[in-house]
């Protein structure tokens, strides 16, 4: 099997941003995504409440000018207020293709 | 002060104190998230069903004007909690509207607590609170985040925020409830009667067990929210209290009605503000409004604050 | 119509059709899925222990005839349903093998709306119908799965499937249930009744608001299926009633048992057939099979398709 | 033998029967976790309620005989458990002290498997039943877990077991719930009673299930720890429960609390007994301390145990 | 500490292929595996069944040899017909000895 | 957007070992981290109960130095007696300061 290097891009963030960062990283061609239901502390500390639940992960299997889109939009409509991180690493695929 | 002895003791506030004492003794017990969700939605759906059964024996003549009172504190206990905190506390916009939008809105467990409370002095509040309980929920949040739109320019979050005040998990299940509820009226509701009533009182006490736990984590934060934002989560919620008993025998509640009521204006939401103030004041801190509204005015409210309702509505309306 | 609108207005329905409106309105209410699967694990430990006390009253001449009748209709409806698909819809051979298994078996939840509404209606079922509902599970998804071995060479994985089918969660907690009843009697159970048997409405009214939720999520399914699957997943289950009546009534079943035999026999699997067909059948496309039982036949039959059966039981034996 | 088959038809040893079943014939069932640690609260507040309430109507002239025997039980029992593996199965030093550990405390279900059978044979033990099993939860692992501290050089995290062992979760709700149920009285316990008293032996069910298949689990591992494990899982309870039945009817307690109370002794905990061995005795292997608690001794107790403990009672005492 | 070099292969499928997976890699030459509850979407989309539960992602760290011969095994099984994804990165260990 | 590379140090354990080692990183320098229930198996196999749930896998971006750290603790403290496995990989992090 032939591997592909792509970049797995790893958000974490408070849970009710969920469906806005799937609707975000679908528009800029993310073809699928992972989430996990993870607890966490940064240097904000506090979540909005219990009731909410959780911060999600979610992982995104994308190519390199995707994942530079997802981080700079991350970036930009989220680091201010809310408690959310994004960062991204390589890993090496099978069925490349299927991911671009 | 025997009043609040009898309230102290009734098991649903105990477990809310041993909450408490789990977690400043340190031990490791731990409630799973599924189950706080699993009996908040069972509450919710509860509390629901049950006013619906009760408004649909109501005549609508008898609930018009507790109902129309009800709307009425939801619009004006925002704007005196946010003028207080704004200008007396000196509290920066997004955090006083954030803070306000809690207190014009209701915590559902302090109206349990204070249907509970009566119960064991014997008295027996309208069958329809549960429905003015949904319509505090709504009014109070809007009012609040309307505020900083007049004041400042066009905000885009607005929106979505509202969508998320009328549609949230809370308000939904309870509305949801009430509506099913009143079309099946007290004849069909019977079958699952037994579920959502004999069990409800038990639930609760898991649930303020729970509550207790989290209270506890709050408490951390009092020294960082500062003095002022203690004293307004004790003394604000007696103000609203107070205005409440007026406006409630007003409306032609009964006494037990009027101290549920009274619950229920002072109390502070934990559920649906959150929810809303995240997303249209993401610059207002958590640390602020969820302190001040789960950290003081909860457990002060079913401490002491629900037996002194029960006292001022006595010696006004008795 | 009036027997529909009966229907409509239990409990038990108007729970599902408020889970449908909480997705439709965009709620972000979600069920956690621990509790979904709890209120399953509940709902069939308590019917297969109900079952099995009642199964312990019923002398065997009883149950014989109703037995036979169950077994005969697990055999030929999924054969029924393939030929329908297959031939008529030219859907290819996996996909017609997938969805008549799902026809072959049966869904708890409807099994048991249609004895809340019989409830309603003042009649009462035969105290054995849980041990049928037993039986008819497993019969169907085994003939459906056996079609393609017989078309194809063989599939290795149908052993596997088979393992799935008779071992699967459903199955096991249901006849579980039904034997440590029957061994039990009714004066062993009391001890454990008031758990499974006041709660038990309470709960399935639960489940069938977080049902209707995932049912809604279905919907946005039907245009990929096209308009045979959607007229199948009516038409079909209203054969498989009709045939199940003239069947029941002729097995000895009472009016209300052969309600309820109709509407398991006319209800599709979707707990126990997509794990077995996901095993057995990979390349049917779970869009197809679970859009027709849990977006079309499930809704149907809870809302309109019951009282249908009502309706024609009173015409035809009443 | 008689007695045996009682308890074997017994719903609840049924239902554990059943969850071994589940997991030898490879069913692919799973419990949540989280509705095996939501039931284990419920269960531990229950108890602690019930037995408080109970306890505010006992007079302490009644109480402190039976209280003092069970404080002595729990001092000797890991005292006899740890000679007889030390020195008879020569086990090292940390295992045996770890094993001790879970004879010298207590399993909640299997105390509880015992009052169902009581109550199945027409006899009700003493109400403050609880109590003595909040008493003897600890003592037993401060013993176990001081032995080394006495044959080695220190320990650093003796002091951090010890604060794990009084402030872990099974003990924190078993004691919350006494101290609430023994301030609330049996009339301010009404409210709460239906949730905590009426579905209890239904929950126990489900819980015992779920038991049943963790216990299977267990059995994979009977050959690793060897024939000497499996003889000391079965006879020390014996002679435990042997000891307790004598010690029991000396302080005065009934036939039935006798039985419970030799049940509770010769019982062997999993809850509390692991976490505190886990962090103070990090080198014995759990596959060893488990599968004596879990894999022998519960079943063990469940099945054969309790009829035992009755049958020798009646003999002594009866 | 000396650090080792070694292959996280990370499987993300269907909860029902579960046990079949942990086997095949087991006989692989796997020496233990981390499993984490997700959910996700992918070209597929629709899961089996609530009842099922969510997916499941599995991890294990194992020499390059092993991750090769697991990765093409689930390529050639399962790639066809269930919804499943595998992807491998190189990571630091401790202890490497352990894991092969 | 920048970015910087920095170490994902993942440690899964037993569950009762998680405020211990949450301390522990802490104090050597982490600024925060993510929590996810795990399951697992491993060289040891068993765990202690059912009752203290699943594994953790705790996850926290630091510095290299603050990595090397951690990871030296985490071996010295806790490989001898418990479960519990860690390693670290490189990755890509916009606003790298948040993390050091
Ligand atoms: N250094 C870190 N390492 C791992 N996760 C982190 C780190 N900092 C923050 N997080 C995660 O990101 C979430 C938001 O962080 P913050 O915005 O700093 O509150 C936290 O709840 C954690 O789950
Ligand atoms: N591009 C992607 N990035 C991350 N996870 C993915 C991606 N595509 C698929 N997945 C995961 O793999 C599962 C199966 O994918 P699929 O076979 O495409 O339906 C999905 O449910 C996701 O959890
Ligand atoms: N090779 C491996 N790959 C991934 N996770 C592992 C591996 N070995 C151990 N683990 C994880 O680390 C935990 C402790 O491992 P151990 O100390 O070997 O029992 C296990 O329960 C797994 O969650
Ligand atoms: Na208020
Ligand atoms: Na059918
Ligand atoms: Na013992």
């Amino acid at each position: 099997m032939s591997l592909v290097e792509l970049e797995l891009v790893t958000i974490i963030s408070e849970r009710f941003l969920k469906d806005d960062i799937l609707k975000m990283i679908e528009e800029r061609g993310s073809k699928g995504h992972t989430i996990t239901d993870v607890e966490g502390e940064g240097s904000r500390g506090i979540r909005a409440s219990e009731w909410e639940g959780k911060n999600v992960k979610i992982e995104t299997i994308v190519n390199k000018e995707t994942a530079n889109k997802i981080i700079d939009e991350i970036s930009e409509l989220y680091f201010e207020n809310y408690a959310v991180i994004v960062y991204s690493k390589t890993v090496r695929v099978v069925r490349g293709d299927k991911y671009i | 002060m025997d009043t609040i002895i009898t309230n102290l003791t009734s098991p649903v506030v105990m477990a809310f104190v041993m909450g408490i004492m789990v977690k400043a003794i340190k031990s490791d017990l731990e409630f799973p998230q599924v189950l706080y969700k699993s009996i908040s939605i069972y509450l919710l759906v509860a509390i629901g069903l049950k006013g619906g059964v009760e408004l649909s024996k109501t005549p609508f003549s008898e609930f018009i004007l507790p109902a129309s009172a009800t709307i009425f504190m939801g619009i004006i206990t925002p704007i005196i909690a946010f003028v207080i905190i704004r200008y007396l506390g000196k509290v920066d916009l997004d955090n006083s509207a954030g803070v306000a939008a809690h207190y014009g809105s209701v915590s559902m467990v302090t109206f349990l607590a204070s249907i509970s409370y009566l119960q064991t002095e014997g008295l027996e509040p309208e069958g329809f609170m549960p429905t003015l309980l949904a319509l505090l929920e709504i009014p109070g949040i809007i009012v609040a985040l309307m505020i900083p739109l007049l004041q400042k320019s066009s905000n885009s979050s607005f929106g979505k925020a509202m969508h998320e005040v009328v549609t949230g998990g809370s308000i939904v299940l309870l509305l949801g409830g009430l509506i099913i509820g009143f079309i099946a009226g007290p004849v069909k509701f019977q079958s699952i009667e037994p579920f959502f009533v004999n069990g409800f009182q038990g639930a609760l006490f898991l649930f303020l067990l729970e509550l207790g736990m989290v209270t506890a984590r709050r408490f951390r934060d009092l020294k960082k929210v500062g003095f002022f934002i203690v004293a307004f989560g004790i003394l604000v919620p007696i103000l609203h209290g107070f205005l409440a008993i007026l406006i409630g025998f007003w409306s032609g509640l009964s006494l037990a009605g009027t101290v549920v009521f009274a619950t229920m204006v002072s109390s502070a939401s934990y559920i649906a503000a959150p929810a809303a103030v995240r997303i249209a004041l993401p610059k207002a801190s958590p640390t602020i409004y969820l302190t001040a509204s789960l950290g003081i005015t909860f457990p002060f409210n079913i401490t002491i604050g629900i037996p002194l309702y029960y006292a001022i509505s006595l010696w006004i309306g008795g």
